[in-house]
């Protein structure tokens, strides 16, 4: 499986047919009439056609980085892109109050996604919060190859564990008990006993790290989508660095799936709210 | 076809420096950058003698209407460059300019040797926004420290020499004369504005390089004076810029005196803006009769 | 209460000079503005020797997320501000700072001289944006022209002298430090940037004074920086401001090392903004652990 | 009568009770709890409370300035204030876009209003395109007040001659001749003969200079109400001056309706559009 699929060159701007409130989040579904498939874990840069500003704060000014969640044929031919979305400042604000109709600015898709487990391995996904939005995606993948993708979740409380809903079968922990474990997704990935999987994980960094640690103890293969701030998403402004074994690397080109063995450390600078 | 320093150029409409990167472009985007190239010319990131990683992240602050960066130049260094950048951006359907910097004049001498001597290079952009040890100040806020480094690098290359100007300067016309006076054949400017944002959670510098360079729109109406003001004091060509992100914006500073125009931050939210950009200015007439013609290089 | 140079303020947010206009705004809205006044010092606008009627209009033009003017300083003059403001002015629930601008060091020892006796004046901001006929520079850009203001200047009143720097310098740090050496008590930055816009429908400067100094928040990650940076350099106390619009904005400046904020821009989108940005202010605990505490005043 | 009423200190957020279009224009409405009843000539600075900023050229960024139309007292103490607005740029753009329930900020009354004419005197109105806005309340109070106020409007077509169905009994012209006489308002003028009027006029700098020629030539006292660019409406930033015979006036303070005599021109240079 190829884990980059080219974008066009260039922004291209595409309708909004769908918005809708899933617990907390926001699913936005477009459809990108001139766009390819993306791969699993590979994302977009978003901004809104008309008042991409004049938020909090004067911002926002540049797009937003987002994962797909799915990705279908359309019957003209595009792909009809679904986003998860939470609201946490001011770009992600204008995105989240768009209404079906209007329009999106759309750049992708970009970096690279997940490569598949090797021969043999289960898969494990592992998502925190909005994190679930590039697993979503990969667990149809993996499931529609025959593979076995469990999926274990862990999210703040009720209303952001209505997201579990938009995944197929997962166990789910919530910080507050309101459902599932009472505790930390991490909890349950200890728990995990198998050693022949590999673990597909996104979410707070925190929680990545967590994941990274766990791995590392048990020697078991992860591939992390990581988050870093992002101003162009193509690898032109250096700006989304994160330090790997290997030097700074720009997550936008070179992630944002990365190999958990390539980082010492999830935890990524000015990331995470 | 347009003639800047006796390159041939398609259009008024290049890149700034470090905004673009032309290989990264194509790992993302494929041929299809290739087939819509959006720059009359190609100018490469900053390249200095070594090496080097550039500063810790986070690099970016958004700003209202704008962006601060505190990338801190990395790249490949002179040797890693022109091994593994120099034959993708060769290939380019645009002539390539070499932009550089050196922490003190000998690192200048090296660069601007090295790349005088090779024929893939059209032209070298000076970036002069590097401190100077002496003073303590960018080199380029200073019209002696500028004119001293043009004349020992001047006699070393017959490639034109773009100086790059700084606005974190007092006086950027009198560094421009002084640039002008020592051989520089074009000037570009402006280059970022010295900024800074807090943490708001810990009240520290949110950058990891604690100031960064601002650029984008909040700093048009500034560079557009500082065009204006630069062009009314020398003759040779400017490339103006700074928060260009429509061909009214790029028609502006051609009509104060500009005879090229980069686009910077624009192409981050959108690396075809450029090609928008120059369609719109193609549709802008600059009147002459303002006094300020545009001026075509020599 | 704060002590400010001698002088004791019931807060730390004043307005920034040219910003405010207590008697128009007493015409506009009564005793109300007395009864909720929004600073704890008020700055006058720059008074000059002689009268002036400012920069034939346009004086403004909107930015992204900014401001530009060419006012020019129109003022009464030294006499008329003393015959018609001051006697207002003084009346005001705050002490009053007045602002002065000489276009050669002679006539700033005028005012300096003529304001240093008078008890309703609390202290002098002396704004230093002023060209040098010598240099064709702004006195504020050069560290020696500064000093040697201050120099002459000082001797000539006990009054606190607080100067006023311009950002459209080189290194504003060493104009902060010469004028602390040459006995200045306090120090307030930024003035406006210089800017340009030019009009669609001409492609002439929009202007009437062809160029425009750039306020509000597209210059505040640009303020930040300065002020942090002459905080390091300088003990005397500093006023920080450029594009604040919050409690936040005031705390990052006061975090970066300024012991009081003033509110420009902020004002003219509501006149009240002041109160509404002391009273964040307020809720907000600038960390000392920052390394930079607030400074107060000696 | 004064000429003006003070305005509370501070802008306040009032609520938008209606947005409806006449013509090529929009008329809001809006519930103003706290204000003090305006005369008319005054004016208001407006921002949305959400999103003011962000449009065209990443604009507004300073309030509006916004003559009202008509003021008339509420049911609960307060003000309904109706303002009649063009959309001719960001900030226009973004008022004229607002729904009922959105949020405005508001400060005022601003300026000074319109003078009453001496005892005896009729007043006539002369209006071009927005310039009708102030215009509206102050035939109501002088017809109100016994006072002849013949009205003569000029618009540029038939959609924004629609405005004229916001006065009472106008002659209009239009640069079309789709409605009324066809050609300017100013021909209208010159067609009356009447001397013992003063006249009252608002509209696009070309008009009120030729309305200033016009009386100027004939004897006519004339009080223009004046456009310029405004930054803040309060006399704070000396943007908006005008020139007249005695030096610039900040058209805020001491205008935004002046008598014509102070003037050599009634064209002000950064105005109109
Ligand atoms: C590859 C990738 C995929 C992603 N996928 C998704 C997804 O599927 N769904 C989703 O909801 N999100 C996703 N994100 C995260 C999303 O891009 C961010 O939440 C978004 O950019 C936040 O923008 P904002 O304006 O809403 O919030 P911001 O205010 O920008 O806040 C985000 C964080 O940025 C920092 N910050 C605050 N102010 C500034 C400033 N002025 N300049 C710079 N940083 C600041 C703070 O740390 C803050 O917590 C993804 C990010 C990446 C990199
Ligand atoms: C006292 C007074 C009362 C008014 N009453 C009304 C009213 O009742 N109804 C109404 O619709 N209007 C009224 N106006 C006019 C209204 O204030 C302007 O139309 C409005 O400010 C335009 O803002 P905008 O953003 O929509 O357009 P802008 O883009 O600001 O365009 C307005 C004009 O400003 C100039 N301009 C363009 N770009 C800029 C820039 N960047 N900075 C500065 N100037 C620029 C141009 O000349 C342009 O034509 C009144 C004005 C005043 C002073
Ligand atoms: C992320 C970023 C990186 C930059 N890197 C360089 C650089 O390596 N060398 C250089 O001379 N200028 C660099 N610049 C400055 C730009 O070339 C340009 O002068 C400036 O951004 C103003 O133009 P703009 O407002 O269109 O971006 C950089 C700017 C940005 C935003
Ligand atoms: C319209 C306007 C007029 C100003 N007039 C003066 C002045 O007379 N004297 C002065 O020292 N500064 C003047 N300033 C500069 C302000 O005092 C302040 O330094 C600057 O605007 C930055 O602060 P702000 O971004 O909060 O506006 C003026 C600024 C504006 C916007
Ligand atoms: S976001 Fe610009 S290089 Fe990655
Ligand atoms: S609009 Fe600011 S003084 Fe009139």
């Amino acid at each position: 499986m190829r884990r980059r699929t080219l974008a066009p060159f260039g922004r291209r701007s595409v309708e909004l047919t769908d918005n809708r409130a899933v617990g907390a989040y926001s699913v936005l579904t477009c459809a990108d009439r001139d766009g390819p498939a993306p791969r699993p874990g590979q994302f977009y840069m978003l901004a809104a056609c008309e008042r991409w500003g004049g938020g909090e704060g004067d911002r926002p000014f540049v797009p937003r980085a987002c994962s797909f969640m799915r990705a279908t044929a359309d019957e003209d031919g595009g792909v009809r892109l679904e986003f998860l979305l939470e609201d946490v400042g001011p770009g992600t604000a204008r995105l989240c109050a768009l209404h079906a109709g209007e329009r999106l600015w759309l750049l992708g898709p970009l970096g690279v996604g997940f490569a598949p487990p090797p021969a043999g391995h289960d898969a494990l996904l592992v998502g925190g919060g909005i994190g679930i939005a590039p697993l979503a995606g990969w667990q149809d993948e993996l499931r529609a190859a025959g593979i076995s993708a469990r999926t274990l979740l862990g999210f703040r409380d009720a209303s952001h564990a209505t997201g579990a809903t938009l995944m197929h079968d997962p166990s789910v922990a919530t910080d507050d008990g309101s459902q599932g474990l009472h505790g930390r997704v991490t909890e349950l990935l200890a728990a995990e006993r198998g050693t022949h999987a590999t673990v597909f994980s996104c979410g707070p960094p925190a929680m990545l790290e967590a994941v990274r640690a766990l791995c590392a103890e048990r020697g078991i293969a992860a591939q992390l989508a990581l988050e870093s701030g992002m101003a162009c998403g193509f690898g032109a402004c250096f700006g989304c660095v994160v330090p790997t074994r290997a030097g700074y690397l720009r997550l936008c080109l070179d992630g944002p799936v990365i190999d958990a063995a390539q980082l010492e450390t999830a935890l990524v600078a000015g990331a995470g709210h | 076809m347009i003639d800047f320093c006796g390159i041939e150029l398609a259009g008024r409409v290049i890149n700034a420096s470090g905004t673009f990167d032309a290989i990264a472009a194509r790992r993302t985007f494929g041929e299809s950058l290739r087939d819509r190239f959006p720059f009359a010319a190609f100018v490469s990131k900053t390249v200095t003698v070594a090496q080097r990683e550039g500063n810790p992240p986070p690099r970016l602050w958004e700003l209202p209407a704008g962006l601060m960066n505190s990338i801190g130049l990395p790249n490949r260094g002179l040797a890693g460059f022109i091994e593994h950048d120099l034959p993708e951006l060769a290939g380019l359907p645009a002539p390539l300019i070499v932009n550089v910097m050196g922490f003190d004049p000998a690192q200048f001498v090296l660069l601007i040797e090295a790349f005088g001597e090779l024929a893939e290079v059209a032209a070298l952009e000076l970036n002069v926004s590097c401190p100077n040890v002496e003073t303590g100040l960018e080199f380029g806020a200073d019209p002696q420290a500028t004119a001293a480094l043009l004349e020992r690098v001047r006699p070393l290359t017959d490639k034109p020499l773009i100086v790059k100007l700084t606005p974190n300067a007092a006086d950027p016309p009198a560094v421009a004369e002084a640039a002008q006076e020592a051989g520089a054949d074009a000037l570009s400017l402006i280059n970022t504005l010295r900024g800074m944002a807090l943490d708001p959670s810990t009240a520290r510098p949110w950058l990891g390089g604690e100031t960064g360079g601002v650029s984008g729109p909040s700093v048009r109406a500034i560079a557009l004076a500082q065009v204006h003001a630069v062009a009314q004091r020398v003759t040779i060509p400017i490339v103006g810029m700074g928060g260009v992100q429509s061909g009214r914006h790029a028609a502006d500073l051609l009509s104060v005196g500009a005879a090229l125009v980069a686009v910077g931050t624009e192409s981050f939210r959108d690396p075809a803006a450029a090609i928008r950009i120059t369609a719109e200015l193609d549709g802008i007439e600059i009147p002459g009769k303002s006094g300020v013609s545009v001026r075509e290089a020599g």
